[in-house]
């Protein structure tokens, strides 16, 4: 009961509104430095490989995208959850304002991964359980937007959504271990397996600078769809009115 | 038994249909609700229902909120939409026996309603081979299968003729004895004793 | 009360399909109208007809089911139907689980007969005949109620069946995998258990979470 | 009077149809569910797939047109628009082709840039891509049209999918395995023309005869 | 321009709905069809309106028989059935463009409809979004497009609130002193000066 009342308090949408308004400008300030960091390791610094020379380079897009476009879904299911659960506004909104995002980094994932696959494997797509698997993931995106655009009232749209989010859930699990299930051409896990990556630590801290900068992205533009949503949706509210006025007055 | 309505609000786009609005409808009463076509009659009967979530506001039934006892609410509840509510493909006895199954009520009263209704002739009749007036007396006779406290109806006497639009009258006339509480949503005038009507004109709202 | 909730629509079900053959026509019908499109269209050797086989049949039980799902709420909800059953004191669950229980049984025995009869004309070998037709029985279930989800979830709204395949693409993909996977396994000799434990294991979580999902799809697309 | 009434229905379906970006997505999503499930179903080799790739996209395009037709006439029939169309002064069978090809520029664009690009995917050779748009721009019509007459004769009946899919099977056989074929052949280097020829005389024979089919289908279901 | 009906004799199944009726609609004439439920109003109406045949008899437009001359009748006809005939999907005044140009009348009288018919802050609503009443009186906005002599009504007043049942009524008067026929299937009482008024009651066949 506490911890549910305590919920409703900060997710309040004038408060994460304010809230978000007060983060942003850090973040934003944190993302260009990180990227900054990012950008030039990854292009400077680490060695060329010693099969793929410099093509390789595009891992530091493909894969930071690749683990968002898995990384925001959950999110977004987790987040279903909470709206249907606790009805809390604040994650609906969250919902569908990370569904676009996650559209975008999916996208990325497929165009950069087919980009990479010419060279690697001498086609720019092959119908193989990975690859099919993340186009899949963009349909499930697609769908989410779809079936909240068909909705003329988005309260309710943003409800069936988040039941929808939850029931593609089985994807997700079926996307990470396509690699071990099927014998594919991609690649198995190199980062992300605990004991010992199988990659150079050069190329691996920049990687990793990528992942964190692809991160803030997210955050930051998920802000912003966030609090246009919410001033959408709360557009009669005493506190938006009053926050109308007083950017009128100044 | 009280249904109790307390600042009810309701927002379709960007345009408030009702504000604010409160009553309560006790055993013996019917609320007759009017207005203007497209005023929010129909909005306010589904609210009541507990089919749509108001924007704001809070309705009662025995001073707990509806979204709190659904299944509990919906024992007392019998509603009667602009839509009949009936399959097409089915009979009209079949239909009847599927909605005594739906609401638990004995099947053993069917015989006796579709004689009441009058439509005992055409009880293997399919539903899609009914005339407008028939589906809509179909559509009342579930009214009167097994027990209910309340009865949320929206423009009852449809397509009905003035044998059927009377039958209902007195129908509504013993369910208010038995201490029913009714909702009626209509444009035309309502053969009941003014005693038991309350009366709320929705486009003084606006 | 709860107990017998199940049944009411079941039978509701059986009832409005015995009015007509028809409704036992449909997976037929369309089950063959793929299966046989596939070898004229293809006009493929022998040989590679056997390969493609356990696809094509899985492929078309899928569609013959999403065919159906467009219609699974449609009716109910025009003539007013799905607010009666939302507004009955039975739990809605159960009640829909009941109707799509009852759709399935409609669906399966003549599905798996003509599937059958299609896998020999197709030249599956027999032993994987078993395997395709328990593969079926395991998974069309899954099928149907995943549907049933996306069913609900755009009951009422305009160009719901071109929303519906939209939202099963990526839905059905796990369930076609497993399926027909297990089938080809099975026709090239090896054992197809483990693509018949995720089917069953997929087919316990859709029964247990999708009636609730229904449910509550129902009670939000009503409520617009 | 009977020169402008082609367009008020075909105008009528663009209103409708832009009014939700849906509707020119149907031939895309199914299209594509029907083209993806089979590389999943089948999990064949990149040679295999190439070789079932004409069949495959003319099948996935026949699918589309077929669930479409399905809501060709039924919301029209629903609200009693179809009344009035057979009460306007215009010839009925003018008004119903209008609004058979509003339907089919609205699907065709969105199908043939799909088709194209799952050709690609699938490995169809380049100089087959062309065969497989012509022969798709010819054959849709007579698709759309042909079963534009069963939706008119099974408009208002229960089970009007299945029926329609049951009328169709033998129509549409003949338009699938010319189409198919004349890509097959493109592939693998003969000429296309004699299928192409074909498909374009079954054209012109359903583009005269199914406006009159369909007027005359639609009085009788109306009538009932 | 009079309507003409001999012997007209309709089967439903196993059981006439009426048998061997006559009679002849002059102009500035309204024919109040009444009968209980299910006595054969719609379908007498439907068979009026050329959209389905007779078991026997003739119905007949300024002497012809109507199957002689389907598209010249229909010039001259109005229909409105239990159904709008309206789209959903489209807006109050796309509906109304799509049937001025179906029936050939000039587009421009649509803004003056609209704003008669009390729509004309609904303009831009899709069907779908719109009350029973306010579709009702969309349908009605169909009649008084272009020019027609005979209207074929099949419940007009359904949902209608009392402005809308006034609003009607003054518009079938007018209609009618234009020299216009009228027929009207209804239960409820018609505001109209009797001496235009001819009634046929179908339960007196049986
Ligand atoms: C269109 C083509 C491709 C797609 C759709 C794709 C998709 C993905 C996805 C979804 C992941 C994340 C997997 C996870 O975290 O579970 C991933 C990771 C990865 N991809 Fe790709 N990929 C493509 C092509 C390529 C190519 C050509 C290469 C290089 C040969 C490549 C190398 C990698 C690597 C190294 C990872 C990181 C693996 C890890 O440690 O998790 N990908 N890719
Ligand atoms: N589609 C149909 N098929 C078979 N019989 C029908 C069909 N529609 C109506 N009937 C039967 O025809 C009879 C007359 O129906 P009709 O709709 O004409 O009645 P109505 O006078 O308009 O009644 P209402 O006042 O209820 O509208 C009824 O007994 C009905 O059972
Ligand atoms: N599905 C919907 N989406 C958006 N707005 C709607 C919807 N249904 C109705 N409205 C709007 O809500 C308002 C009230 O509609 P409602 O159906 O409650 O009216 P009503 O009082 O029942 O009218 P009537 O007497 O015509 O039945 C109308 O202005 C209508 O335009
Ligand atoms: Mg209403
Ligand atoms: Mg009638």
């Amino acid at each position: 009961m506490m911890i549910t009342h305590y919920l409703h308090k900060i997710a309040s949408p004038a408060a994460f509104y304010l809230f978000c308004g007060r983060c942003l400008p850090w973040l934003i300030a944190l993302f260009f430095i990180v990227l900054a960091l990012g950008l030039y390791g990854g292009l400077v610094t680490a060695p060329a490989d010693y099969q793929q020379g410099d093509a390789f380079r595009i891992i530091y897009v493909h894969v930071p995208a690749a683990w968002m476009s898995l990384f925001i879904y959950l999110v977004m299911a987790i987040n279903a959850a909470v709206a249907l659960i606790w009805r809390i506004k604040i994650s609906e909104v969250i919902v569908v304002s990370s569904a676009y995002i996650g559209a975008s980094f999916t996208f990325l994932a497929l165009v950069t991964g087919s980009l990479w696959g010419k060279p690697m494997w001498g086609t720019w797509w092959t119908w193989d359980a990975r690859l099919t698997s993340e186009l899949v993931l963009l349909f499930l995106y697609f769908s989410i937007i779809a079936l909240y655009n068909a909705y003329e009232d988005k309260r309710v749209a943003s409800k069936a959504i988040s039941i929808l989010a939850l029931v593609g859930v089985i994807n997700i699990p079926i996307i990470h271990y396509s690699v071990v299930w099927w014998n594919t051409l991609h690649q198995g896990a190199t980062v992300t397996k605990l004991d010992k990556p199988s990659i150079h630590i050069d190329m691996l801290i920049p990687l990793l600078e990528m992942a964190f900068a692809f991160n803030l992205y997210y955050l930051i533009s998920l802000m912003q769809r966030a609090r246009n949503e919410i001033l959408k949706r709360e557009f009669n509210s005493l506190w938006v009115k009053k926050l109308c006025q007083e950017s009128s007055n100044e | 038994m009280t249904l109790r309505v307390e600042n009810l609000t309701c927002w379709r786009g960007k345009q408030a249909l009702f504000d604010r609005l409160s009553f309560t409808l006790e055993p013996k009463k019917l609320l007759l609700v009017e207005g203007s076509n497209g005023c929010g009659k129909t909005t306010l009967l589904k609210i009541l229902a507990g089919l749509r979530p108001p924007t704001s506001g809070l309705v009662t039934w025995q001073q707990t909120p509806l979204d709190a006892m659904t299944e509990e609410y919906n024992t007392h509840l019998k509603w009667l939409g602009h839509d009949n509510g009936m399959s097409r493909h089915l009979s009209v006895i079949e239909n009847l026996r599927i909605n005594a199954n739906l609401f638990a009520c004995e099947a053993k009263g069917i015989e006796t309603v579709l004689h009441q209704i009058g439509l005992k002739p055409f009880q293997d009749t399919l539903v899609k081979h009914l005339s407008a007036g028939m589906k809509r007396r179909l559509a009342l006779a579930r009214l009167m299968l097994g027990h209910s406290s309340l009865w949320i109806l929206d423009e009852p006497q449809t397509s009905l003729d003035k044998a059927g639009v009377a039958l209902f009258e007195s129908l509504t006339s013993e369910f208010l004895d038995q201490g029913g509480s009714v909702v009626i949503a209509s444009h035309q005038p309502l053969g009941i004793a003014p005693n038991y009507i309350q009366r709320l004109n929705l486009s003084a709202c606006h | 009360m709860a107990d017998f909730s199940f049944f009411i629509l079941m039978q509701r079900e059986f009832k409005i399909a015995s009015r007509s053959v028809q409704q036992f026509l449909l997976p037929i019908s369309f089950f063959s109208l793929v299966v046989l499109l596939f070898p004229l269209g293809l006009n493929p050797s022998p040989q590679l007809l056997q390969t493609i086989a356990p696809g094509i049949l899985w492929v078309a039980a899928l569609l013959a089911i999403l065919l159906s799902l467009d219609n699974l709420f449609r009716e109910d909800y025009e003539d007013g139907f799905l607010e009666l059953l939302v507004l009955s004191p039975r739990p809605l669950a159960l009640l829909l689980a009941g109707k799509v229980a009852g759709q399935w049984l409609i669906i399966i025995l003549p599905l798996l007969l003509i599937a059958s009869l299609f896998g020999i004309f197709l030249g599956l070998p027999n032993h994987s005949l078993g395997t395709l037709l328990i593969s079926l029985l395991i998974g069309t279930p899954c099928l149907m109620l995943i549907g049933a989800i996306a069913a609900a979830l755009t009951v009422g709204l305009q160009q719901s069946s071109v929303l519906i395949t939209l939202l099963l693409l990526p839905l059905y993909l796990p369930v076609l995998i497993f399926g027909s996977s297990a089938v080809q396994h099975a026709s090239t000799g090896l054992s197809s258990n483990p693509q018949l434990y995720m089917l069953s294991s997929l087919l316990i979580l859709t029964l247990t979470l999708a009636p609730l999902a229904m449910s509550a799809a129902i009670k939000i697309s009503l409520s617009q």
